[in-house]
């Protein structure tokens, strides 16, 4: 009965996703809100996760999030289905834990070395900067492109799920960036 | 070992722990680093060797300190700073002990060991850095929160009176009291000086910024601006006297507030004992 | 946030004039900016306003010429980033 | 079903969502990483509902606070890890003594004592039977998904109330921090215990009166019964006593009533043990990896088994037997240096092999790591 | 309920429990019993119903008081008390809760309570019955032993400084605050009146006598000796302002030491928070 | 020997006298019945020998004040009883964290909580164990004779230098207040472990060293060291880590500095067990039972033996295994519901049953109770 | 120990009257002596000296006529065993 | 092997001492003495136990002495060898753990029912009253009375034993009572 490593294989139901990034760029309120929603786009089972601790404040900060139709039984990330990089740091970091042609979306405005050719790359940084005027919302913004690249939800539920956590009078600002980063992925996106 | 004024702005690194990474943990802006290049700066100036001095702190961003910096250093269990430093010092009498504490640390679980230690008179000097909040563990409201205040514990304003540290450790029994803020550095020093001069209990409350929680939550801007906060609510134990209650509220009365230098310190008593029973 | 504040908030440099004898060449600060954690203290605390913060929030001696040695730069970092260059 | 309200949820606040449900009223409590959302959920909710949070001086207060106003009639609630459940064992045992129901979460991280605050253990297993000096008998749960740690709660709520003793919850670090999304029961969709209260008049009412399920009505203070209540040993009048027979009588009161009783309190999900050569026992987080690693080496063809304790404390010794009587090999897999195992060893037969997957390092256990195990075992 | 003056001496036995044998488990003379009988002379004159009170206590000879009286009774653990009187007031307001406390139970282990019940101005009246030691587990010096008073922890005589529970009280934040002694009567009444009248927190400490340990330790004599030495070095605050520090060594000053009647009460607080959140 | 100087004391006072003897000159303490007479007894004696006695606020601040002490190199003790105890044990963790050396007396009366303060007990044994939250591994010992509270202390003391650790010494009610006459030892008469000091330079210095022996020297606060003393999870210097690799090497350090040299800390009494049908496991003020109605019974001709455990904690299953080996029965005496049966239980063959004869009402066992249920089971 | 107190060691009886017409046959007292633990208390504090404590120590009540009902040693009775017999 | 019970018996080699009497008598001082004399006697075990607690606060009070000429296993009383009773309350309460022809010593001015012809009665109390002027040394003259009925201890040991512990200024008082009771005992000493 030995040789059982060779056989097994990590379950098809399930998609994890993983952010990373800086501590400012807001990884764990866009994990939140992509939870929320999935949750709003069907009867998925969802689990977030997070770094806690000292990783928290400042440095690195990533947050998993695994979905299924079925119940999901080990919570954490196994190997990655969808790989989110805003810093070079993170994609150096995390690059390994992504499956064989997993999704992996990199925020090209501040990641240069990129060791696959494989990936999608928006300018999410810029973008915020120059197009909506504060870099605070690239995270949304990626939130938008995962939801053109992946279908996992809808944009009115991103959407939706995006403003009942953003502060009050920054519904425009995040609603644009949505907008753009749904836009700027579909652009590349492969089928 | 002491250093002239002129070399005052690089002889904190004299004091840094080689082997710890820096920078610190604490947040940008965190008052904690600003008490603790006042601290090394007057070790510096007293004079005291390294070996001599031993920092004792609990649990919090504060407690963090004394692990930076190159003396004995004693992080214990969350409270109980002054509970371990009294072993310190009563075993080791000839030790300048220091307990470096947080407003949670010393006076929410920790307020028993406070008052004992103010009671006993013991010989240990107590940086109590007062940020009017458990900034370890998220912000959630601290015996010196103010009322009203917001905190994550405190979710619509709190409801509870808040400490004077400094009025509990008179009443309690410290022989030195004093206060200042991380604005007002020379007199920092010259307070944290005294205390450590002082043979007795001393107590240096610093107000200080947790701007990350404290301020956030209360809208009291980043560390730069509470800063300038405690510049403006400082007001002197001499004008404080000219002022009543009222006009006190909200107010930081800085400077030494009580001295006794009469009343026998513990274990100078203690020793009398011994030399007394052993013969 | 007082009266004082806003005063401030004009940014007009102080009188008082340095004794010392600085020029970008001969900056009055050593800052270690790998320690910088861009809190803005000495930036806002400086009363000749030396700083000016660059794209990260870190301290630059734009007027260096001004420093009075005053201390109260570098006795309130809290990152012990600042000494001074003269000894 | 489809229309019941969802909420993303940490396992902090779902902790909170159940105890809310299970009627509690009252929390006090002080703030200690990973346990620290319970109390802050509770501060937002509670003054909402007209309950009360009072934020304690430190642990020691909290569980005496919790205490005082379980006695006044609340369901009470107190949040905690590691640190602060050391500082409680003393009043715990208070109020196993006075037989108080409380409910205490023990939401764990590394160990021992200031450990890893801020990273994931399941070491305090063993101290939830054993903490506190002296005799007694305890009830300790372990949920392992946010759905759980609702469902958990209330059921804490219930047993602390059907039992008249605290209840301790352990959650982990990683459990109280992941979100998921839930359903919000309703009304009527999970069972609520309310404390059972005289009947007796006044002046016949003994308060610790021996009853055929051992466990006393509880009146409030204020309802007219003015009893006394110590941590003394103490007749049925709640007067202490010296006398050996009432003491024997009020240790097996104790005991006994868990230990008859346990059939109500034992929970557990035994997965696929019929045909297993393998089964992984587990609580907890661990148990997600070990339900995960079975799913996958099923697939793969192994015959793997798995329980799962949801009541860890009365163990379940009976269950184990039976559950693991035709298998070859056990792992147990638990995130501390081993502590449940050496319970499953005290009644597993002699040709079962006992294995351990043991992890202490802050990290939770992977299915990968048990399915190496089981790679090895099999 | 209220009884008339007339018949005060047999309507203590009104509240004494009918199930608990007496006399009492105390030596002979302790001023425990004088302190219970002066507590329920009280109640029944503010015509409290037996319902409605709770008492609280922890562990020690006077903590055994409670268990006495035909009130609803809490005898906890040692040093908490206090604690668990907060859970009980905070989830019964509506209670009148009153914590029989000694020196050792309050002011050594149960000091953080101690303060921390005063910070919040809970609702709560704290008899503290000041013997000077711990009776019930031997004659140990306490936080209130005098100085160079000997005790079985301190045979020698003790060098460390003793607390001032009523001023440690202020400081801490209580706003009822009175003293008196078991030899004087009425006084005592009163102030244990005014404490359970009073809405916020009250301490009333009454200075009793261990004869037992702490009186033949230190030679004072037998209980009537004790009671009389009370009388002698009982100073009314009126005289006490008259004297200097030097003069009230070894003096108590009994009588109101301080009323706040304007800071409000934690759970007035508190029901106000959820009056405006519920809405 | 014929001139050794004779004293009549309580096993407190021996406690006394056997930590003056093992080099402890440091005591804080809060007083508790029933072990006061040991604070009592430092308080006096302390001072004419230059040590130190100090009275604190609680017993947390007396467990946290030695081990400062202890830092500053005192040999450092504490006594204390159930409730204090459980008090202790959030900082007798962080003992067990840092490593530290003291010696803690427990002298067990009948719990749980404030339970039977003037009576007897033994129900402290697995908080011995398990009382703190997290990993650890902890030596607990047990003397039965005034004379043993003497020499036992003395072990108490050689062992937590010898180990870095604190030491537990279980005492009881009827152990602590019992006299007997005892001879007082001279210099010499016994092995006295002093702490071992670093040679390394400063600069060179580890204050966590991995050793051979897994133990790190310890120099004093003042010595010219400066190390970093925490309750966190910390590497070889003494910093705090979150590290895998060194989180799992300082908790495999603190239990196998133990587990791996525990044949020099097991120490029990095995009597007449090689013929004997039944055999008495027991051990403190119970073995002295046991031993009388072994006596006894082999006087009435019954085949009895006796095992009594000095060392409770670690627990020596292997000379259980061993003695056992020949006989029928086992019978476990303990004053408590049932706590050391079970660690006998785990390694008894299962051929041999096990009997228990336990006694939780606040009196100790008695020979007749033991040969009692002799009859029963022969 | 004070002046006043050797003044009473005379044992004059004091001066002050009783209002009431007690006798040996109208006591002014009840005393439970089965709670009594002769602690000596009311003999001692009694301004009017009524008390003499008998072979165990417990109160007499030996000069009733001179008692004022002045409540003294009823409410220092730490045993609650003397009870006025005025209603 | 059954029918162990009957076959049992108590080790000759102890001999058990009981002193009981009400809380005020010092009973506990007059064992911890007796134990101090004997251990002046010779090389014998000794061990001493007492009631603890409320019980130690007025009331009865009763102290147990175990001595052997081997190492003492059980250390508390199974069988009493003698006991002294210094009040109604503790024979009643403790005459039946004598054993059988057990010597049974009793302060007769103070018991008056007594079970049993075979006892020692000697009238401590009045004794002490009237030849000594204190009834507080009516304990020490029981020893007395126990170290002439046993031989157990020199009445020199005694004495030493006793002047040890006492108060100052007693010695006289205390040195008289032995006599006294030794001497009674001597008068009434069956052999
Ligand atoms: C026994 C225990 N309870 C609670 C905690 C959690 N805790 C860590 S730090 C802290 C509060 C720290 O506040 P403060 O002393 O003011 O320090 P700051 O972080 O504000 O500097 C708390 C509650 C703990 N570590 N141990
Ligand atoms: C945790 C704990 N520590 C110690 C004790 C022992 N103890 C019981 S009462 C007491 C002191 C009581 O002193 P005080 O409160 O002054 O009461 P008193 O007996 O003098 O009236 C102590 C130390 C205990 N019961 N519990
Ligand atoms: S959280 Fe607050 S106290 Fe802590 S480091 Fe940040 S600013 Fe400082
Ligand atoms: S020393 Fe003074 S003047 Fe110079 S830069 Fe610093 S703050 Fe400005
Ligand atoms: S004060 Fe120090 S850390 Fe802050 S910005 Fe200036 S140099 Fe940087
Ligand atoms: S020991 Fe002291 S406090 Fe206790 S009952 Fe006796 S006299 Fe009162
Ligand atoms: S009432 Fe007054 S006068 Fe009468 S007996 Fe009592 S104390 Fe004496
Ligand atoms: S005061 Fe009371 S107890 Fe004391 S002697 Fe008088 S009647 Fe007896
Ligand atoms: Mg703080
Ligand atoms: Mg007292």
């Amino acid at each position: 009965m030995s040789k059982l490593l060779d056989k097994i294989e990590i379950p098809k139901d399930r998609f994890e996703i993983r952010l990373s990034g800086s501590g400012g760029q807001g990884m764990i309120f866009g994990s939140v809100v992509l939870c929320e929603a999935i949750g709003q786009s069907g009867n998925k089972s969802v689990v977030q996760s997070q770094s806690y601790g000292p990783e928290a404040r400042g440095g690195a900060s990533k947050a998993d999030v695994v979905i299924s139709d079925n119940e999901i039984y080990y919570p954490k990330a196994m190997k990655l289905d969808l790989l989110l990089a805003m810093t070079q740091e993170s994609l150096d970091k995390y690059y390994g834990d992504l499956k064989d042609h997993g999704v992996l979306i990199i925020d090209t405005s501040l990641v240069t070395e990129i060791p696959t050719e494989e990936f999608y790359g928006i300018e999410f940084t810029r973008l915020a900067r120059n197009e909506i005027g504060s870099i605070v919302v690239s995270n949304v913004m990626a939130l938008g492109a995962i939801c053109a690249l992946t279908g996992l939800f809808t944009k009115e539920a991103l959407t939706e799920a995006v403003l009942a956590r953003a502060p009050r009078g920054t519904e425009e600002r995040n609603t644009k960036a949505i907008e753009i980063g749904y836009a700027e992925a579909l652009k590349i996106k492969k089928d | 070992m002491a250093t002239t004024e002129k070399q005052k702005s690089d002889i904190t690194h004299k004091y840094l722990r080689p082997q710890k990474s820096f920078p610190s943990v604490w947040c940008p802006g965190c008052g904690n680093g600003i008490v603790m290049g006042a601290f090394v700066r007057v070790v510096d100036k007293l004079g005291y060797s390294k070996d001599e001095v031993a920092m004792v702190s609990g649990i919090g961003c504060t407690s963090r300190l004394p692990v930076y910096l190159d003396f004995n250093s004693l992080h214990t269990t969350h409270g109980r700073a002054l509970a371990f430093a009294t072993g310190v010092k009563f075993g080791q009498p000839k030790m300048k002990v220091v307990v470096i504490t947080g407003d949670g640390d010393a006076l929410a679980i920790g307020g028993n060991h406070f008052i004992h230690a103010c009671r006993r008179n013991i010989d240990i000097t107590c940086i109590l850095i007062n940020n009017h909040t458990y900034g370890m563990t998220g912000g959630q409201g601290s015996p010196t929160t103010p009322e009203d205040a917001i905190s994550t514990t405190t979710p619509y304003g709190n409801v509870e009176k808040h400490f004077d540290p400094c009025d509990l450790a008179m009443a309690a029994g410290a022989t030195y009291v004093a206060r200042g803020t991380v604005t007002h550095y020379p007199q920092m020093e010259k307070i944290i000086s005294a205390g450590l001069e002082h043979e007795g209990f001393s107590l240096i409350e610093i107000i200080s910024n947790c701007h990350t929680y404290y301020g956030r939550l209360n809208r009291k801007g980043d560390a730069p601006a509470m800063l300038e906060q405690f510049k403006e609510n400082a007001i002197t134990t001499g004008k404080a006297k000219k002022m009543d209650e009222q006009e006190l509220v909200g107010k930081y009365v800085i400077g030494k507030l009580h001295e006794d230098n009469v009343k026998s310190e513990f274990c100078c008593e203690y020793q009398k004992l011994i030399d007394h029973q052993k013969g | 946030m007082s009266d004082s504040n806003q005063a401030g908030q004009e940014k007009t440099t102080p009188k008082k004039k340095s004794k010392y004898d600085f020029t970008d060449d001969n900056l009055p600060l050593e800052i270690n900016l790998s320690w910088c954690k861009a809190c803005n203290i000495c930036i806002a605390m400086c009363p000749q306003q030396i700083f000016e913060p660059d794209r990260d929030g870190r301290p630059v001696q734009t007027r260096p010429a001004d420093c009075t040695q005053c201390t109260i730069c570098w006795v309130h970092c809290p990152d012990f980033c600042i000494i001074s260059t003269v000894k | 079903m489809a229309n019941k309200k969802k909420k993303l949820l940490q396992g902090n606040g779902a902790c909170v969502e159940g105890a809310i449900y299970a009627g509690m009223t009252f929390y006090a409590g002080y703030p200690i990483t990973p346990s620290t959302e319970i109390a802050e959920g509770c501060a937002k909710i509670l003054p909402k509902l007209g309950g009360r949070f009072i934020q304690m001086e430190d642990e020691i207060a909290s569980i005496a606070a919790i205490i005082g106003a379980s006695i006044t009639g609340h369901k009470a609630f107190t949040g905690t890890s590691g640190p602060g459940y050391s500082l409680m064992s003393e009043s715990l045992g208070y109020a196993y003594m006075t037989e108080t129901p409380i409910v205490v979460v023990n939401v764990q991280r590394g160990g021992p004592s200031t450990g890893l605050p801020t990273k994931v253990g399941q070491a305090d297993t063993m101290q939830a039977r054993w903490g506190t000096h002296g005799d007694y008998n305890a009830i300790a749960i372990a949920p392992s998904t946010v759905g759980e740690c609702l469902t958990e709660t209330i059921r804490a709520f219930n047993l602390a109330e059907r039992f008249r003793t605290p209840v301790t919850v352990l959650l982990d670090e990683v459990m109280g921090h992941m979100r998921e999304i839930i359903e919000l029961p309703e009304k009527g969709d999970h069972e609520v215990f309310d404390r059972v209260k005289p009947t007796a008049k006044p002046e016949d009412f003994e308060a610790f009166e021996m009853t055929d399920n051992l466990v006393s009505p509880m009146p409030s203070y204020g309802e007219g019964y003015r009893y006394n209540v110590t941590g003394l040993t103490h007749d049925v009048h709640g007067f202490s006593t010296n006398r050996t027979d009432e003491t024997i009588m009020k240790l097996d009161k104790l005991y006994n009533k868990i230990e008859h009783f346990k059939d109500e309190i034992f929970k557990s999900r035994v997965e696929l043990v019929d045909d297993a050569d393998v089964i992984f026992i587990s609580y907890g987080t661990v148990s997600r990896a070990a339900l995960q690693a079975m799913q996958i080496a099923r697939k793969a063809g192994a015959k793997v088994g798995s329980i799962q304790l949801y009541t860890i404390w009365p163990f379940d010794y009976e269950m184990i037997k039976r559950a693991t009587k035709n298998c070859k090999k056990v792992i147990v897999a638990e995130m501390n240096m081993g502590q449940i195992c050496h319970e499953v060893q005290k009644v597993l037969d002699p040709s079962i092999k006992l294995e351990t997957v043991q992890r202490y390092d802050g990290e939770i256990i992977t299915p990968m790591e048990l399915l190496e195990k089981l790679e090895e075992v099999l």
